[in-house]
């Protein structure tokens, strides 16, 4: 079955959010309590660290045909779990560089460390990475069929 | 130990501080340092050329290394101080700023070359044990000041020698010819060696300081081992006095001469002569001879 | 799998601005929904029993709720499902207030995102598994390692309420630095007279059993269920049969010995007991010095002591404790201020560390409470404090200000002024950081009542001049270099972690800053929890403070000991790693990365290691499924098959 | 000195400046903290118009003129104990010899006569390639008119033999020269930048 945003007028993308729970998702909370307007292409899963996220969520959400995908977690040294997101920082790294092996834009996708009292960060993070993803235009899709499971071991 | 390095005497030790030059080259001889002066070398710039740009002054002091390059040395020995400082400053904005330096020089250089004092040389690479197997003539019971100055040992990052608070490479090195080594706590102040032409109201003060805590932990000399310092503490004796109405009579004699006399060279050879403060009563003491010393035992 | 899904209203807040009816609709088309509708507010009363009512009417499985932040109302929900028979996983909540209708005003995107939202919770549910939470039993005992004010107070809070106390100090007595403490600000108590009774109810108390003279060794298992080997260094002397009488330190040769507890002024002898007040109160031989030892002929405390208490040949040895949580304590030691060649430290008799200073003070150091200097023992006229010696200084690595100092110099050269009313106190200082309850008007008195010389600005160099010492300072008010001649220099010595800090926090898997004190697990809300659940923290371990913030401290970890021996039992959260034994290929990554050591070797029948999840242990971070190359250690409820669900859910 | 009496902040303060002396000296006034411990080290603060923590300060102010014209910029002497001392690991001798290097391209320097022996200094090594302390000096006293300073020692130097009567010219006196035109062509070129 067809996701709704895949049926939507052209001008809404579809951009996937991992959020940790204890800083971003809280920060996300806090923009919209503080209700600052953003855009409306992100759609936002709840992980409890950074260092939960697999690079291959991110990729399989690109090759699936996400038009962008945003990572946030707590600062560098906040983290919940003391260290998660500094695994997160060097895997986020790899990824970057790896994803224009299989044909994706780079600026298809960002990291961020926003805490929960950010709101305002989290506003203008969410509006300049929906801009640039929309300045990108939807995902074309790749080109070559590759399997993604064997990407796994780039990691 | 046969070592052939090369040998940059400076400005002041080709003039007012010609002895140092002179018991430097003995001295070395006598150790089995063979000294190659760097040929036809020019003036490092010192403080003048660092206050307009280092980079002028490191290409001045450049000149030099290139050509000590060129002639195959990895080791550059100077005896000054300052102009230590010129020519390490050298290789530091050589690292720092390639290019102008380059464009400046217009000459070849890796900017591999060590550069070290004759202190260094003489403690890191003789060693106070090697010079204490080779005394003659025991400075036993003279005490003797060690008075680095200011820029041996300082900023230790760049110095790389020594402790900059406390150094103990002059102490030990007059503890191996057998002097009393009085803890000498001006060690590293500045003796205003700058100003010593321009401003010697400030030379005057800061010597006076110096020579005053020397008498009271009962030196009999100063030994030194920069020419500034040394032309500051002795030429200009008499003025201190002047200064502060003293009677000082405090022989300033540089290390390569203690260690020199007491390995058995000869007082006129290491130009103890050319001293304004003359420390001939202090020489004769450790040698009766002192005038007529039988070098044969040097080989 | 039946799933009932609930589009929330939140009175207008969500239905202004999402067509929460379409978003019901739209849910009966996802797969397993079987019921779903809206209403007001989900979360009241009412709402709760209308998703009660549905689970039991329409037999669901599974419920999603799509409402507000599940931060808010998470566990409302969960109690909820749970009443009405489900297990409390078998929900999702889905953000379509705070990440949605909050953010936009356009009704028509908010209502295809709340739709998203609401499938994306719907695809996870799918793959949710009912869990349950474990008990495990807590042992109620508790470790308190360190045996200063802050260990001490800790000690007698617990014992106290009624728990049995291990405490372990590796040194021969208690009372750590406050010991050797004179008198105390900003009262001036005496520091023995108000510690050394919190001692003697330490020995006395039987729900304490004292390790003096030991330390940690190893530390295994997790909270409430820890196993810790504990060494007893030998003392050579058997404590049992010791009466402290004092007769073998009168007359042991050995006299020469560095006398720790007096920072060096003077000496002790080899067998040795510290103080008076020492608790406990027994003799220890040092064997560094014993003539017994380095020489092999002595033995004259064998033959003197009344009770034969004396063992040559006794050996370090291990002893094992079980406790339910831990609360360390270790305190800190003083920046070594011969670092600054220029101050002299270390190579002038007369110039001293700020803790020396304080024994000189006390009526029961070196001195027998006169102040005279160490080089000739005249008393001083003119004393130069010097603040901030290893702290905030960048360039000796010590970046901090250690909170104490400023307040410690005041206090000293008060009591200066009152013992030696002719001597000249002068302070230098770079600003006077006081600000305890009348800790000002402490520092202000100093200067008002008792003439204590403050000049502002650093101090560069110290040196002698006869038998006095010359300190070449400058006073940046006026702008103008200063010296002083004085007959004594007292350098302020900064506080650093306890020597073997971060040795010990390895063992306790506990994480330290940069310079090795310990992390509190929130720096404003947690100041006395670590990360690793069932350790605290108390006193200057955990960054400086004085006596009243340790002692508080000290109370306040007791206080979390106590809540959590409260209960008999430990919950566990069941969102915990779990380990595919099949699939795990041995390599042991997730043991490497997880940062709370909660996963360990196993060895199946077959002699084959596999990893192994300490579920009491696992705050369940996901840094290992992540990691691990076949994905066997998955964490639940938040799995890879979950959150691909959900990403199917949006681009599949 | 100047006394400063009023100093209005915004108005007074040249950011340009702080970033030159920054860009220059390589260190970040910032971090001074205002300990004085360079000043408590600094043989000179006794003949400084502002003591070096001082000029520190003024240079975070962005007070370029009082700073460029202040005494205490060409007394230093250059001898390392503030930079080896300073608790934040500022190289403040550095900072000092930028402000000379800085006066000196601001026509703002202070101490002219120190500029003078430098001048002369830096044109025998230019002419001899090596500087001809007989020459210099009495350039030097000439110049700063003051003819009869040290002339008490002139005599017993001369005595001594130390005092060269003709200069050393070196072979490769024109190379030397070279650089010192090199240098100046750079000099201008950076100016415009
Ligand atoms: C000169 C000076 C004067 C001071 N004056 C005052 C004052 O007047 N008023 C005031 O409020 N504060 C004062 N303080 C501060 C005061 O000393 C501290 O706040 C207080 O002692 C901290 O107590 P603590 O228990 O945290 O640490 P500590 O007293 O250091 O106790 C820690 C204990 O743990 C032990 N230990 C360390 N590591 C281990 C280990 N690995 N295993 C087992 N045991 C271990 C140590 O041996 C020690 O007994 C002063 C400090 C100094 C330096
Ligand atoms: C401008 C400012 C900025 C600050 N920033 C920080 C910061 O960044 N970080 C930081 O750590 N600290 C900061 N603080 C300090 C911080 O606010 C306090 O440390 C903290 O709030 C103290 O909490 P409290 O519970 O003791 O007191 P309070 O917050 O004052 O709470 C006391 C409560 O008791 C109620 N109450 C009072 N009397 C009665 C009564 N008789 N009966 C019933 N209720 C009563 C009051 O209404 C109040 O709700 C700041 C303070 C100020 C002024
Ligand atoms: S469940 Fe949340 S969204 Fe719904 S009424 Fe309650 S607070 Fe509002
Ligand atoms: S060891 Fe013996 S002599 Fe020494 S204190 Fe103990 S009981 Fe007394
Ligand atoms: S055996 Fe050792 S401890 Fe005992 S009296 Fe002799 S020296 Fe002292
Ligand atoms: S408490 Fe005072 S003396 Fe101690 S480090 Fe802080 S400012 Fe310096
Ligand atoms: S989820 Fe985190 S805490 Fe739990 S075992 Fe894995 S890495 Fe360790
Ligand atoms: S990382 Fe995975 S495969 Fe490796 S030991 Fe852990 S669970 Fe097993
Ligand atoms: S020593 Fe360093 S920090 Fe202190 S006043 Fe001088 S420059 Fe500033
Ligand atoms: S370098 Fe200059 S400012 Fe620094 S201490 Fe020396 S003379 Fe003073």
């Amino acid at each position: 079955m067809k996701s709704e945003a895949a049926s939507t007028p052209e001008q809404e993308l579809r951009i996937v959010g991992f959020l940790c729970n204890w800083c971003s998702y809280g920060g996300a909370d806090t923009a919209g309590i503080c209700r600052f307007k953003q855009p409306t292409d992100l759609r936002i899963i709840r992980i409890p660290c950074t260092g939960r996220m697999d690079p291959l969520f991110a990729v399989k959400a690109l090759i699936y045909g996400a038009d962008g995908v945003l990572v946030s977690g707590c600062h560098p040294k906040d983290c919940h779990y003391a260290v998660g997101n500094y695994y997160a920082r060097r895997r986020m790294e790899v990824l970057k560089r790896f994803l224009p092996f299989i044909g994706i834009d780079t600026g298809r996708f960002r990291y961020s460390w926003v805490s929960a009292s950010e709101g305002q960060l989290w506003q203008q993070v969410v509006k300049e990475f929906s801009e640039q993803i929309h300045r990108l235009g939807a995902n074309p899709g790749l080109h070559e069929k590759i399997d993604v499971e064997a990407s796994l071991f780039l990691f | 130990m046969a070592k052939r390095i090369a040998y940059y005497p400076g400005c002041s030790c080709s003039g007012m501080a010609i002895e140092y030059d002179q018991s430097t080259r003995v001295l070395c001889d006598a150790l089995g340092i063979e000294l190659v002066e760097i040929s036809d070398w020019n003036c490092c710039g010192s403080t003048p050329a660092h206050s307009y740009d280092p980079l002028l002054g490191a290409a001045l002091a450049g000149r030099n290394l290139a050509i000590a390059e060129a002639q195959g040395f990895d080791v550059v020995m100077t005896p000054c101080p300052s102009c230590l400082r010129g020519l390490k400053n050298a290789v530091k904005v050589y690292e720092e700023r390639k290019q102008d330096f380059l464009d400046l020089l217009q000459m070849p250089f890796s900017g591999r070359i060590r550069i070290i004092s004759v202190l260094q040389l003489l403690y890191e690479d003789v060693g106070p044990e090697t010079i204490k197997n080779r005394v003659q003539y025991p400075f036993t019971g003279k005490a003797i000041v060690p008075y680095y100055g200011c820029l041996l040992t300082r900023p230790p990052e760049f110095a790389q020698f020594d402790d900059p608070e406390n150094p103990v490479s002059l102490d030990e090195l007059l503890r191996a010819v057998g002097a009393t080594v009085p803890d000498f706590a001006y060690k590293t102040e500045c003796c205003g060696a700058a100003y010593g032409v321009t401003e010697n109201d400030i030379v005057g003060k800061l010597t006076g300081r110096l020579l005053d805590m020397a008498r009271r932990v009962g030196a009999d000399a100063v030994g030194v081992a920069c020419p500034l310092c040394q032309q500051n503490l002795d030429l200009r004796q008499s003025q201190v006095n002047r200064y502060w109405r003293t009677k000082f009579r405090m022989p300033i004699l540089y290390i390569t001469q203690v260690i020199g006399y007491a390995l058995g060279i000869d007082s006129e050879r290491l130009g103890t002569k050319k001293l304004f403060i003359s420390p001939d009563a202090l020489l004769r003491d450790i040698c009766k001879h002192f005038e007529k010393v039988d070098e044969s035992h040097l080989g | 799998m039946r799933i009932g899904v609930f589009v929330c209203r939140c009175g207008t807040n969500i239905a202004n601005t999402v067509d929460t009816e379409a978003v019901a609709n739209k849910a009966l088309e996802y797969p397993d929904v079987t019921h779903a509708t809206d209403y007001m507010y989900t979360c009241s009363e009412p709402g709760q029993q209308e998703i009660q009512q549905a689970i039991k009417e329409h037999a669901l499985q599974g419920i999603v709720v799509a409402a507000c932040s599940p931060r808010m109302h998470e566990a409302t929900f969960r109690r909820a499902v749970e009443k009405a028979g489900l297990n409390r996983y078998m929900f999702e909540q889905a953000n379509i207030r705070e990440h949605c209708s909050w953010i936009s005003s356009d009704i028509e995107a908010n209502t295809r995102k709340a739709m998203d939202l609401v499938r994306m919770s719907v695809e996870k549910l799918r793959f949710n598994q009912p869990l349950f939470s474990s008990y495990v039993p807590i042992n109620k005992r508790v470790l308190v390692i360190g045996g200063g004010v802050a260990g001490i107070q800790a000690a007698l809070d617990c014992a106290e309420g009624g728990l049995d106390v291990v405490m372990v100090e590796r040194e021969s007595t208690i009372g750590g630095k406050m010991a050797k403490l004179d008198k105390t600000f900003p009262t001036i108590d005496c520091s023995s007279c108000i510690l050394g009774p919190k001692m003697v109810d330490v020995a006395q108390n039987d729900n304490i059993h004292l390790y003096a003279y030991s330390e940690i060794d190893s530390v295994s298992g997790y909270i409430g269920n820890f196993k810790v080997g504990i060494r007893k260094k030998a003392t050579y002397v058997d404590w049992d049969a010791c009466t402290g009488c004092g007769l073998c330190t009168e007359k042991c040769p050995a006299k020469k010995c560095y006398d720790r507890f007096n920072e060096g002024l003077g000496t002790t002898t080899a067998i040795n007991i510290p103080f008076p007040q020492a608790i406990p109160k027994k003799a220890c031989i040092d064997a560094d010095y014993c003539r017994y030892f380095t020489k092999g002929k002595c033995k004259v405390c064998q033959k003197l002591c009344p009770t034969s208490a004396i063992r040559f040949e006794m050996e370090d040895e291990i002893v094992t404790e079980e406790v339910g949580a831990i609360v360390v304590a270790t305190g800190y030691d003083l920046f070594d201020d011969s670092v600054y060649g220029e101050y002299g430290g270390g190579h002038y008799p007369d110039v001293i560390s700020a803790m020396q200073y304080e024994r000189l003070l006390s009526a029961a150091g070196p001195t027998g409470g006169h102040i005279r200097r160490p080089s000739d023992g005249k008393a001083p006229k003119d004393i130069v404090w010097l603040s901030c010696i290893g702290s905030r200084d960048a360039s000796v690595g010590r970046p901090y200000c250690s909170g104490i100092c400023c307040m410690y110099i005041a206090k000293q050269a008060t009591m200066t002024r009152d013992h030696l009313p002719d001597c000249n106190c002068y302070v230098s200082y770079m600003d006077i950081r006081a600000p305890g309850k009348n800790y000002d008007e402490f520092v202000r008195r100093a200067q008002e009542e008792y003439g204590v010389q403050y000049f502002r600005g650093r101090v560069g160099k110290i040196y002698p001049k006869g038998d006095r010492l010359i300190v070449q300072g400058a006073d940046t008010l006026l702008g103008i270099q200063i010296e002083i001649e004085a007959d004594l220099v007292v350098l302020a010595t900064g506080i650093e972690p306890s020597d073997g800090a971060r040795g010990l926090a390895e063992k306790l898997r506990i994480s330290y800053d940069d310079y090795g004190f310990y992390m509190e697990s929130h720096p404003k809300l947690r100041p006395v929890e670590t990360n690793t659940a069932g350790v605290y923290l108390s006193g200057v371990c955990q960054g400086p403070k004085d006596i009243p913030a340790s002692v508080g401290q000290g109370s306040a970890a007791a206080a979390k000991v106590q809540a959590l021996f409260s209960r008999d039992t430990i919950e566990t959260d069941p969102q915990v790693a779990n380990v595919k034994e099949i699939a795990c290929i041995g390599c042991g990554k997730c043991i490497d990365v997880c940062p709370f050591g909660a996963i360990q070797w196993k060895t199946l029948r077959d002699g084959s290691q596999k990893a192994q999840v300490l579920e009491t242990v696992c705050q369940g971070c996901g840094l290992c499924n992540a990691t691990c190359p076949p994905k066997a250690i998955q964490l639940q409820h938040c799995t890879d098959d979950q959150i691909l669900a959900e990403v199917n859910a949006l681009c599949g | 000195m100047k006394r400063l009496h009023l100093l209005s902040l915004q108005q007074t303060c040249d950011k340009d400046f702080i970033h030159r002396v920054e860009k220059e000296s390589g260190q970040q006034v910032s971090k001074c903290y205002q300990c004085g411990n360079c000043s408590a080290s600094c043989n000179y603060t006794y003949v400084y118009d502002y003591p070096v923590n001082q000029i520190m300060r003024l240079i975070q102010l962005g007070q370029k003129d009082v700073v460029l014209q202040a005494r205490s910029v060409w007394l230093c002497a250059n001898c390392q104990a503030c930079s080896t001392r300073c608790p934040c690991n500022i190289d403040v001798a550095r900072v000092m010899e930028s402000l000379r290097i800085i006066s000196v391209e601001e026509g703002m320097v202070s101490k002219k006569k120190i500029k003078l022996f430098y001048d002369e200094f830096l044109s025998s090594v230019k002419k001899h390639g090596r500087v001809f302390e007989t020459g210099l000096i009495a350039a030097y006293n000439i110049k700063a008119l003051k003819p009869f300073t040290d002339a008490d020692l002139g005599a017993r130097v001369l005595k001594k033999g130390k005092l060269e009567l003709h200069p050393h010219n070196i072979k490769g006196r024109k190379d030397v020269a070279e650089i010192f035109n090199r240098f100046e062509a750079y000099s201008k070129n950076r100016d415009i930048d």
